[in-house]
Protein backbone atom coordinates (compact mmCIF):
# COMPACT_ATOMS: atom_id res chain seq x y z
CA UNK A 1 0.00 0.00 0.00
CA UNK A 2 1.31 3.61 -0.70
CA UNK A 3 -1.30 5.84 -0.39
CA UNK A 4 0.12 9.19 -0.87
CA UNK A 5 2.30 7.85 -4.00
CA UNK A 6 0.93 9.09 -7.12
CA UNK A 7 -2.45 10.57 -5.79
CA UNK A 8 -2.99 13.71 -7.52
CA UNK A 9 -6.35 14.47 -5.62
CA UNK A 10 -5.17 15.01 -2.27
CA UNK A 11 -5.84 18.58 -0.75
CA UNK A 12 -3.50 20.94 1.16
CA UNK A 13 -0.01 19.72 -0.19
CA UNK A 14 2.72 20.20 -2.48
CA UNK A 15 3.89 18.23 -5.24
CA UNK A 16 7.30 16.69 -5.95
CA UNK A 17 9.27 13.93 -7.67
CA UNK A 18 11.62 11.50 -6.05
CA UNK A 19 14.21 10.35 -8.18
CA UNK A 20 16.09 7.49 -7.13
CA UNK A 21 19.69 5.58 -8.43
CA UNK A 22 21.13 2.52 -8.01
CA UNK A 23 20.56 0.31 -5.24
CA UNK A 24 17.67 2.75 -4.42
CA UNK A 25 15.70 2.73 -8.25
CA UNK A 26 16.50 -1.02 -8.39
CA UNK A 27 14.67 -1.19 -4.86
CA UNK A 28 11.57 0.90 -5.44
CA UNK A 29 11.45 -0.38 -9.07
CA UNK A 30 11.11 2.54 -10.35
CA UNK A 31 14.12 5.59 -10.95
CA UNK A 32 10.78 8.62 -10.96
CA UNK A 33 8.16 8.74 -8.64
CA UNK A 34 5.55 11.53 -8.34
CA UNK A 35 4.79 12.17 -4.57
CA UNK A 36 2.19 14.54 -2.33
CA UNK A 37 3.51 15.37 0.35
CA UNK A 38 2.43 18.38 3.07
CA UNK A 39 3.68 21.64 2.25
CA UNK A 40 6.13 21.84 5.32
CA UNK A 41 7.70 18.56 4.36
CA UNK A 42 11.85 18.42 4.31
CA UNK A 43 14.39 16.69 2.29
CA UNK A 44 14.46 14.22 5.22
CA UNK A 45 10.22 13.82 5.79
CA UNK A 46 9.83 12.82 2.29
CA UNK A 47 12.80 9.88 2.34
CA UNK A 48 11.17 8.65 5.42
CA UNK A 49 7.68 8.75 3.10
CA UNK A 50 9.07 7.09 0.65
CA UNK A 51 10.60 4.14 3.33
CA UNK A 52 7.84 3.90 5.03
CA UNK A 53 5.47 3.71 1.73
CA UNK A 54 8.47 0.93 0.06
CA UNK A 55 9.90 -1.54 2.62
CA UNK A 56 12.31 -2.35 0.10
CA UNK A 57 13.62 0.84 -0.01
CA UNK A 58 13.72 0.98 4.04
CA UNK A 59 15.96 -2.78 3.63
CA UNK A 60 18.26 -0.86 0.80
CA UNK A 61 18.42 2.20 2.65
CA UNK A 62 19.79 0.37 5.34
CA UNK A 63 22.49 -0.84 3.62
CA UNK A 64 23.87 1.95 2.65
CA UNK A 65 26.29 4.01 5.37
CA UNK A 66 24.97 7.15 4.30
CA UNK A 67 22.60 8.37 1.82
CA UNK A 68 23.37 11.89 0.41
CA UNK A 69 20.32 14.24 -1.13
CA UNK A 70 20.16 16.64 -4.23
CA UNK A 71 17.20 18.98 -4.85
CA UNK A 72 17.07 20.19 -8.56
CA UNK A 73 20.54 19.11 -9.27
CA UNK A 74 22.26 20.61 -6.64
CA UNK A 75 23.27 19.02 -2.85
CA UNK A 76 21.14 19.45 -0.44
CA UNK A 77 20.97 18.92 3.48
CA UNK A 78 18.24 16.96 4.93
CA UNK A 79 16.55 19.70 6.63
CA UNK A 80 15.78 21.57 3.06
CA UNK A 81 12.37 22.57 3.12
CA UNK A 82 10.53 21.43 0.14
CA UNK A 83 8.98 23.56 -2.50
CA UNK A 84 6.10 22.22 -5.10
CA UNK A 85 7.78 21.17 -8.57
CA UNK A 86 11.13 19.99 -6.83
CA UNK A 87 12.92 17.23 -8.46
CA UNK A 88 14.68 15.53 -4.67
CA UNK A 89 17.54 13.22 -5.55
CA UNK A 90 18.53 10.12 -3.01
CA UNK A 91 21.79 8.84 -3.70
CA UNK A 92 23.64 6.56 -2.54
CA UNK A 93 27.33 6.00 -1.40
CA UNK A 94 29.06 6.93 -4.67
CA UNK A 95 31.31 4.26 -6.48
CA UNK A 96 32.38 5.66 -10.02
CA UNK A 97 35.64 5.61 -11.51
CA UNK B 1 15.10 9.90 -18.69
CA UNK B 2 14.99 10.43 -21.96
CA UNK B 3 16.96 13.89 -22.46
CA UNK B 4 20.19 14.15 -23.62
CA UNK B 5 23.29 13.09 -21.32
CA UNK B 6 23.90 16.98 -20.21
CA UNK B 7 26.96 18.55 -21.35
CA UNK B 8 28.49 22.00 -19.52
CA UNK B 9 30.80 23.89 -21.33
CA UNK B 10 33.71 24.91 -19.43
CA UNK B 11 37.59 26.77 -20.53
CA UNK B 12 39.13 24.20 -19.24
CA UNK B 13 37.92 21.03 -21.22
CA UNK B 14 35.31 18.64 -21.63
CA UNK B 15 33.36 17.18 -18.40
CA UNK B 16 30.57 14.64 -19.93
CA UNK B 17 28.70 11.59 -19.03
CA UNK B 18 27.94 9.08 -21.44
CA UNK B 19 26.79 5.88 -22.89
CA UNK B 20 29.62 6.05 -25.89
CA UNK B 21 33.28 4.24 -25.65
CA UNK B 22 35.71 6.30 -24.58
CA UNK B 23 39.15 7.89 -26.39
CA UNK B 24 42.37 8.56 -24.55
CA UNK B 25 43.36 9.99 -27.90
CA UNK B 26 40.50 12.38 -28.19
CA UNK B 27 40.09 13.66 -24.89
CA UNK B 28 43.91 14.36 -24.39
CA UNK B 29 43.52 16.45 -27.67
CA UNK B 30 40.93 18.25 -26.21
CA UNK B 31 42.40 19.35 -23.10
CA UNK B 32 45.92 20.49 -24.15
CA UNK B 33 47.60 23.94 -25.41
CA UNK B 34 50.57 24.48 -27.40
CA UNK B 35 51.75 25.81 -23.99
CA UNK B 36 51.80 22.58 -22.60
CA UNK B 37 54.36 19.90 -22.45
CA UNK B 38 52.89 17.14 -20.55
CA UNK B 39 49.25 15.36 -20.32
CA UNK B 40 48.80 12.66 -17.72
CA UNK B 41 45.39 10.55 -18.12
CA UNK B 42 44.08 8.03 -15.82
CA UNK B 43 42.05 5.59 -17.49
CA UNK B 44 39.71 3.52 -15.49
CA UNK B 45 39.03 -0.37 -16.29
CA UNK B 46 37.21 -3.12 -15.40
CA UNK B 47 38.77 -5.71 -14.02
CA UNK B 48 37.94 -9.19 -13.58
CA UNK B 49 38.03 -9.62 -9.85
CA UNK B 50 37.06 -7.68 -6.93
CA UNK B 51 37.78 -8.97 -2.86
CA UNK B 52 38.21 -12.32 -4.31
CA UNK B 53 34.98 -12.55 -6.21
CA UNK B 54 35.33 -13.28 -10.11
CA UNK B 55 34.07 -10.24 -12.17
CA UNK B 56 32.17 -10.72 -15.48
CA UNK B 57 31.05 -7.13 -15.97
CA UNK B 58 30.46 -3.57 -14.71
CA UNK B 59 27.33 -1.92 -14.65
CA UNK B 60 27.61 1.86 -14.39
CA UNK B 61 24.66 4.69 -13.55
CA UNK B 62 24.92 8.20 -13.22
CA UNK B 63 22.88 10.91 -11.81
CA UNK B 64 24.09 12.51 -15.17
CA UNK B 65 23.19 16.35 -14.52
CA UNK B 66 25.15 16.19 -11.28
CA UNK B 67 27.90 14.17 -12.17
CA UNK B 68 28.73 16.56 -14.89
CA UNK B 69 28.83 19.65 -12.59
CA UNK B 70 30.45 18.26 -9.99
CA UNK B 71 32.97 16.83 -12.63
CA UNK B 72 33.69 20.25 -13.82
CA UNK B 73 33.43 22.17 -10.38
CA UNK B 74 36.43 19.01 -9.32
CA UNK B 75 38.17 19.73 -12.35
CA UNK B 76 38.40 23.44 -12.51
CA UNK B 77 39.39 23.49 -8.72
CA UNK B 78 42.40 21.25 -9.33
CA UNK B 79 43.18 23.07 -12.48
CA UNK B 80 42.95 26.44 -9.86
CA UNK B 81 45.06 24.70 -7.63
CA UNK B 82 47.90 22.93 -9.62
CA UNK B 83 47.77 26.35 -12.19
CA UNK B 84 46.87 24.15 -15.43
CA UNK B 85 45.09 25.29 -18.52
CA UNK B 86 43.67 21.88 -19.54
CA UNK B 87 41.49 19.24 -17.99
CA UNK B 88 38.51 17.15 -18.64
CA UNK B 89 36.97 14.05 -17.62
CA UNK B 90 34.38 11.22 -19.07
CA UNK B 91 32.62 8.99 -17.50
CA UNK B 92 31.01 5.81 -19.20
CA UNK B 93 27.45 4.62 -18.32
CA UNK B 94 26.05 1.40 -19.20
CA UNK B 95 27.06 -2.45 -18.95
CA UNK B 96 30.82 -3.04 -19.81
CA UNK B 97 33.05 -6.17 -20.19
CA UNK B 98 35.83 -6.53 -18.38
CA UNK B 99 38.92 -4.53 -19.71
CA UNK B 100 36.27 -2.24 -21.17
CA UNK B 101 37.33 1.38 -20.20
CA UNK B 102 34.53 3.70 -17.78
CA UNK B 103 36.35 6.81 -17.20
CA UNK B 104 39.35 8.95 -18.80
CA UNK B 105 40.60 11.83 -16.58
CA UNK B 106 43.38 14.06 -18.66
CA UNK B 107 45.04 16.96 -17.71
CA UNK B 108 47.94 19.13 -19.59
CA UNK B 109 50.48 21.33 -17.95
CA UNK B 110 53.59 22.75 -18.80
CA UNK B 111 55.38 20.44 -16.87
CA UNK B 112 55.19 16.93 -15.83
CA UNK B 113 55.20 17.35 -12.20
CA UNK B 114 51.55 19.36 -12.01
CA UNK B 115 50.43 16.85 -14.46
CA UNK B 116 50.81 13.63 -12.70
CA UNK B 117 49.55 15.16 -9.09
CA UNK B 118 46.56 16.81 -10.34
CA UNK B 119 45.35 14.07 -12.50
CA UNK B 120 45.75 12.07 -9.21
CA UNK B 121 44.02 14.83 -7.22
CA UNK B 122 41.28 14.74 -9.99
CA UNK B 123 40.49 11.20 -9.44
CA UNK B 124 40.73 11.26 -5.98
CA UNK B 125 37.83 13.58 -5.75
CA UNK B 126 35.79 12.10 -8.37
CA UNK B 127 35.76 8.75 -6.73
CA UNK B 128 35.02 10.51 -3.17
CA UNK B 129 32.30 12.97 -5.10
CA UNK B 130 30.76 12.41 -8.27
CA UNK B 131 27.28 10.72 -8.40
CA UNK B 132 28.10 7.92 -10.40
CA UNK B 133 27.36 3.72 -9.15
CA UNK B 134 28.25 0.92 -10.49
CA UNK B 135 26.97 -2.40 -9.65
CA UNK B 136 29.53 -5.94 -10.33
CA UNK B 137 28.21 -9.14 -12.62
CA UNK B 138 28.97 -12.28 -11.13
CA UNK B 139 28.58 -15.62 -12.82
CA UNK B 140 26.60 -15.98 -9.83
CA UNK B 141 24.41 -12.76 -9.88
CA UNK B 142 24.90 -9.18 -8.99
CA UNK B 143 25.37 -6.50 -6.24
CA UNK B 144 25.86 -2.78 -6.19
CA UNK B 145 29.50 -1.49 -4.79
CA UNK B 146 28.92 1.51 -1.90
CA UNK B 147 30.03 2.30 1.28
CA UNK B 148 28.70 -0.41 3.39
CA UNK B 149 26.64 0.82 6.66
CA UNK B 150 28.58 0.11 9.83
CA UNK C 1 71.22 3.10 -40.89
CA UNK C 2 69.06 2.01 -43.17
CA UNK C 3 67.97 -0.77 -40.71
CA UNK C 4 64.35 -0.94 -39.41
CA UNK C 5 64.01 0.17 -36.04
CA UNK C 6 64.39 -2.40 -33.77
CA UNK C 7 61.40 -3.70 -31.28
CA UNK C 8 62.21 -6.34 -28.53
CA UNK C 9 59.77 -8.44 -27.57
CA UNK C 10 58.89 -8.06 -23.60
CA UNK C 11 56.54 -9.91 -21.56
CA UNK C 12 55.46 -6.66 -20.10
CA UNK C 13 54.55 -4.32 -23.23
CA UNK C 14 56.53 -3.14 -26.29
CA UNK C 15 59.54 -0.78 -26.23
CA UNK C 16 59.39 0.98 -29.26
CA UNK C 17 61.14 3.84 -30.89
CA UNK C 18 59.37 4.72 -33.90
CA UNK C 19 58.52 7.48 -36.73
CA UNK C 20 55.22 7.07 -36.91
CA UNK C 21 52.41 9.34 -35.05
CA UNK C 22 51.45 7.69 -31.47
CA UNK C 23 48.23 6.48 -30.29
CA UNK C 24 47.72 6.71 -26.44
CA UNK C 25 44.90 4.01 -27.02
CA UNK C 26 46.74 1.91 -28.65
CA UNK C 27 49.48 1.44 -26.26
CA UNK C 28 47.18 1.28 -23.69
CA UNK C 29 45.43 -1.42 -24.53
CA UNK C 30 48.25 -3.28 -25.64
CA UNK C 31 49.88 -3.22 -21.76
CA UNK C 32 46.35 -4.23 -20.59
CA UNK C 33 45.36 -7.08 -18.61
CA UNK C 34 42.56 -8.83 -17.52
CA UNK C 35 43.35 -8.16 -13.70
CA UNK C 36 44.16 -4.53 -13.96
CA UNK C 37 41.55 -1.62 -13.39
CA UNK C 38 43.79 1.28 -14.15
CA UNK C 39 46.34 2.42 -16.50
CA UNK C 40 47.96 5.82 -15.84
CA UNK C 41 49.78 7.92 -19.13
CA UNK C 42 52.54 10.16 -19.66
CA UNK C 43 51.52 12.12 -23.13
CA UNK C 44 54.96 14.39 -24.27
CA UNK C 45 53.97 17.31 -26.33
CA UNK C 46 55.75 19.81 -28.13
CA UNK C 47 55.24 22.84 -26.65
CA UNK C 48 55.47 26.38 -28.09
CA UNK C 49 57.80 27.30 -25.89
CA UNK C 50 61.13 26.86 -23.71
CA UNK C 51 63.47 28.96 -21.54
CA UNK C 52 61.81 32.19 -22.98
CA UNK C 53 61.75 31.43 -26.53
CA UNK C 54 59.19 30.73 -28.93
CA UNK C 55 59.63 27.09 -30.28
CA UNK C 56 58.21 26.34 -33.58
CA UNK C 57 58.76 22.59 -33.52
CA UNK C 58 61.05 19.98 -32.34
CA UNK C 59 63.80 17.30 -33.75
CA UNK C 60 63.91 14.50 -31.93
CA UNK C 61 66.59 11.53 -32.58
CA UNK C 62 67.15 8.67 -31.04
CA UNK C 63 70.30 5.99 -31.12
CA UNK C 64 67.30 3.37 -31.49
CA UNK C 65 68.97 -0.06 -30.77
CA UNK C 66 70.24 1.20 -27.09
CA UNK C 67 67.05 3.25 -26.53
CA UNK C 68 64.50 0.62 -27.06
CA UNK C 69 67.01 -1.49 -24.62
CA UNK C 70 67.50 0.75 -22.30
CA UNK C 71 63.19 1.34 -22.18
CA UNK C 72 62.95 -2.27 -21.80
CA UNK C 73 65.11 -2.16 -18.75
CA UNK C 74 63.75 0.73 -16.76
CA UNK C 75 60.51 -0.73 -17.67
CA UNK C 76 60.74 -3.83 -16.52
CA UNK C 77 62.69 -2.62 -13.76
CA UNK C 78 59.41 -0.14 -12.59
CA UNK C 79 57.16 -3.13 -13.13
CA UNK C 80 58.77 -5.52 -10.90
CA UNK C 81 59.26 -2.99 -8.16
CA UNK C 82 55.59 -1.53 -8.34
CA UNK C 83 54.14 -5.08 -9.03
CA UNK C 84 52.75 -4.51 -12.28
CA UNK C 85 51.99 -6.95 -15.11
CA UNK C 86 52.42 -4.09 -18.08
CA UNK C 87 53.91 -1.33 -19.31
CA UNK C 88 54.86 -0.11 -22.28
CA UNK C 89 57.02 3.22 -24.12
CA UNK C 90 57.08 4.37 -27.43
CA UNK C 91 59.43 7.48 -28.52
CA UNK C 92 58.89 9.01 -31.83
CA UNK C 93 61.17 10.51 -33.58
CA UNK C 94 61.68 13.05 -36.47
CA UNK C 95 60.32 16.69 -36.57
CA UNK C 96 57.35 17.20 -34.47
CA UNK C 97 55.12 20.41 -34.63
CA UNK C 98 53.94 22.41 -31.44
CA UNK C 99 51.06 20.29 -30.07
CA UNK C 100 52.53 16.55 -31.67
CA UNK C 101 53.18 13.76 -29.26
CA UNK C 102 56.93 12.98 -28.69
CA UNK C 103 56.38 10.06 -26.04
CA UNK C 104 53.92 7.91 -24.82
CA UNK C 105 54.41 5.69 -21.28
CA UNK C 106 51.57 3.55 -20.45
CA UNK C 107 51.52 1.83 -17.00
CA UNK C 108 48.50 -0.82 -16.45
CA UNK C 109 47.96 -1.67 -12.71
CA UNK C 110 45.26 -3.63 -10.63
CA UNK C 111 44.84 -0.31 -8.69
CA UNK C 112 45.34 3.42 -9.23
CA UNK C 113 48.08 4.14 -6.69
CA UNK C 114 50.43 1.90 -8.12
CA UNK C 115 49.64 3.37 -11.76
CA UNK C 116 50.34 6.72 -11.29
CA UNK C 117 53.56 6.05 -9.31
CA UNK C 118 55.44 4.08 -11.43
CA UNK C 119 54.19 5.71 -14.62
CA UNK C 120 55.73 8.84 -12.95
CA UNK C 121 59.04 6.69 -12.17
CA UNK C 122 59.78 5.75 -15.62
CA UNK C 123 59.12 8.94 -16.86
CA UNK C 124 62.39 10.35 -14.41
CA UNK C 125 64.14 6.84 -15.65
CA UNK C 126 63.42 7.55 -19.28
CA UNK C 127 64.59 10.99 -19.47
CA UNK C 128 67.72 9.89 -17.62
CA UNK C 129 68.86 7.28 -19.22
CA UNK C 130 67.44 6.94 -22.75
CA UNK C 131 69.61 8.10 -25.86
CA UNK C 132 67.11 10.29 -27.04
CA UNK C 133 68.16 13.90 -28.38
CA UNK C 134 65.81 17.00 -28.92
CA UNK C 135 66.67 19.86 -31.30
CA UNK C 136 64.64 23.10 -30.71
CA UNK C 137 63.80 25.05 -33.47
CA UNK C 138 63.05 28.89 -33.13
CA UNK C 139 61.82 31.17 -35.29
CA UNK C 140 65.33 32.27 -35.97
CA UNK C 141 67.40 28.82 -35.59
CA UNK C 142 67.75 25.53 -33.45
CA UNK C 143 69.94 24.28 -30.87
CA UNK C 144 70.22 20.55 -29.24
CA UNK C 145 69.02 20.21 -25.74
CA UNK C 146 71.22 19.09 -23.26
CA UNK C 147 73.12 19.19 -20.28
CA UNK C 148 75.83 22.42 -20.84
CA UNK C 149 78.98 22.25 -19.45
CA UNK C 150 80.36 23.96 -16.59
CA UNK D 1 93.38 16.55 -42.20
CA UNK D 2 92.48 13.12 -41.04
CA UNK D 3 94.94 10.82 -41.63
CA UNK D 4 93.69 7.42 -39.43
CA UNK D 5 90.35 8.54 -41.00
CA UNK D 6 88.75 5.72 -43.69
CA UNK D 7 92.87 4.70 -44.33
CA UNK D 8 92.29 1.10 -44.62
CA UNK D 9 96.25 0.60 -45.71
CA UNK D 10 97.45 1.35 -42.55
CA UNK D 11 99.17 -1.33 -40.37
CA UNK D 12 98.88 -3.03 -37.38
CA UNK D 13 96.07 -1.50 -36.40
CA UNK D 14 92.23 -2.33 -35.87
CA UNK D 15 88.91 -0.80 -37.50
CA UNK D 16 86.20 -0.05 -35.59
CA UNK D 17 82.69 1.97 -36.43
CA UNK D 18 82.21 5.38 -34.55
CA UNK D 19 78.33 6.54 -34.31
CA UNK D 20 77.89 9.94 -33.64
CA UNK D 21 74.16 11.43 -32.49
CA UNK D 22 72.53 14.80 -32.25
CA UNK D 23 75.15 17.72 -32.24
CA UNK D 24 78.05 15.35 -32.66
CA UNK D 25 76.45 13.92 -35.56
CA UNK D 26 76.33 17.55 -37.13
CA UNK D 27 79.55 18.91 -36.07
CA UNK D 28 81.33 15.72 -37.68
CA UNK D 29 78.72 15.86 -40.82
CA UNK D 30 78.25 12.59 -40.47
CA UNK D 31 76.79 9.69 -38.01
CA UNK D 32 78.93 6.72 -38.98
CA UNK D 33 82.80 7.08 -39.47
CA UNK D 34 84.92 4.32 -40.55
CA UNK D 35 88.24 4.63 -38.31
CA UNK D 36 91.56 3.01 -37.80
CA UNK D 37 93.36 3.04 -34.75
CA UNK D 38 96.23 1.17 -32.60
CA UNK D 39 95.34 -2.24 -31.68
CA UNK D 40 95.67 -1.47 -28.00
CA UNK D 41 93.28 1.74 -28.63
CA UNK D 42 90.65 2.32 -25.68
CA UNK D 43 87.12 4.01 -26.02
CA UNK D 44 88.63 6.63 -24.85
CA UNK D 45 91.50 7.33 -27.18
CA UNK D 46 89.07 7.17 -29.85
CA UNK D 47 87.08 10.08 -29.08
CA UNK D 48 90.38 11.66 -28.65
CA UNK D 49 91.57 10.45 -32.05
CA UNK D 50 88.04 12.07 -33.48
CA UNK D 51 88.27 15.24 -31.74
CA UNK D 52 91.83 15.99 -32.59
CA UNK D 53 91.01 14.82 -36.25
CA UNK D 54 87.84 17.03 -36.46
CA UNK D 55 87.97 20.49 -34.02
CA UNK D 56 84.09 20.72 -34.88
CA UNK D 57 83.95 17.99 -32.46
CA UNK D 58 85.83 19.04 -30.01
CA UNK D 59 84.07 22.37 -29.85
CA UNK D 60 80.93 19.98 -30.05
CA UNK D 61 82.06 18.19 -26.95
CA UNK D 62 83.47 20.94 -25.31
CA UNK D 63 79.61 22.44 -24.83
CA UNK D 64 78.38 19.44 -23.16
CA UNK D 65 78.69 18.34 -19.44
CA UNK D 66 79.26 14.73 -20.06
CA UNK D 67 79.56 12.43 -23.07
CA UNK D 68 78.55 8.73 -22.28
CA UNK D 69 80.08 6.25 -24.43
CA UNK D 70 78.40 2.63 -26.03
CA UNK D 71 80.31 -0.67 -27.32
CA UNK D 72 78.14 -2.19 -29.65
CA UNK D 73 75.04 -1.24 -28.52
CA UNK D 74 75.57 -1.70 -24.22
CA UNK D 75 77.04 0.80 -22.35
CA UNK D 76 80.65 1.02 -21.92
CA UNK D 77 83.00 2.85 -19.66
CA UNK D 78 85.45 4.96 -21.13
CA UNK D 79 88.81 2.72 -19.98
CA UNK D 80 86.85 -0.21 -22.28
CA UNK D 81 89.73 -1.96 -24.73
CA UNK D 82 88.43 -1.72 -28.58
CA UNK D 83 88.60 -5.17 -30.83
CA UNK D 84 88.24 -4.94 -33.91
CA UNK D 85 84.70 -4.61 -35.69
CA UNK D 86 83.47 -2.83 -32.50
CA UNK D 87 80.74 0.01 -32.98
CA UNK D 88 81.79 2.61 -30.72
CA UNK D 89 78.82 5.46 -30.06
CA UNK D 90 79.62 8.90 -28.26
CA UNK D 91 76.45 10.51 -27.01
CA UNK D 92 75.98 13.84 -25.50
CA UNK D 93 73.74 14.31 -22.37
CA UNK D 94 70.39 12.87 -23.28
CA UNK D 95 67.36 15.31 -23.76
CA UNK D 96 63.94 12.74 -24.83
CA UNK D 97 60.93 12.77 -23.42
Amino acid sequence: MQPAINNAAAPAGIRVQARLFALYREAAGSDLLAVQVPADSTVRDLWGHLRAAQPALARADGLMAATAFAVNGTWARPDQALRDGDEVAFLPPVSGG
Amino acid sequence: MSDPIPTVPSAFGPFEVTADPLSVDQLAAEVQTAADGAVVTFIGLVRDNHQGKQVIALEYEAYPELAVREMRALGEAVAAQHGLHGIGIRHRTGRLAVGEVSVVIAVAAPHRAAAFAACADALDRLKATVPVWKKEWYTDGSAWIGQAAG
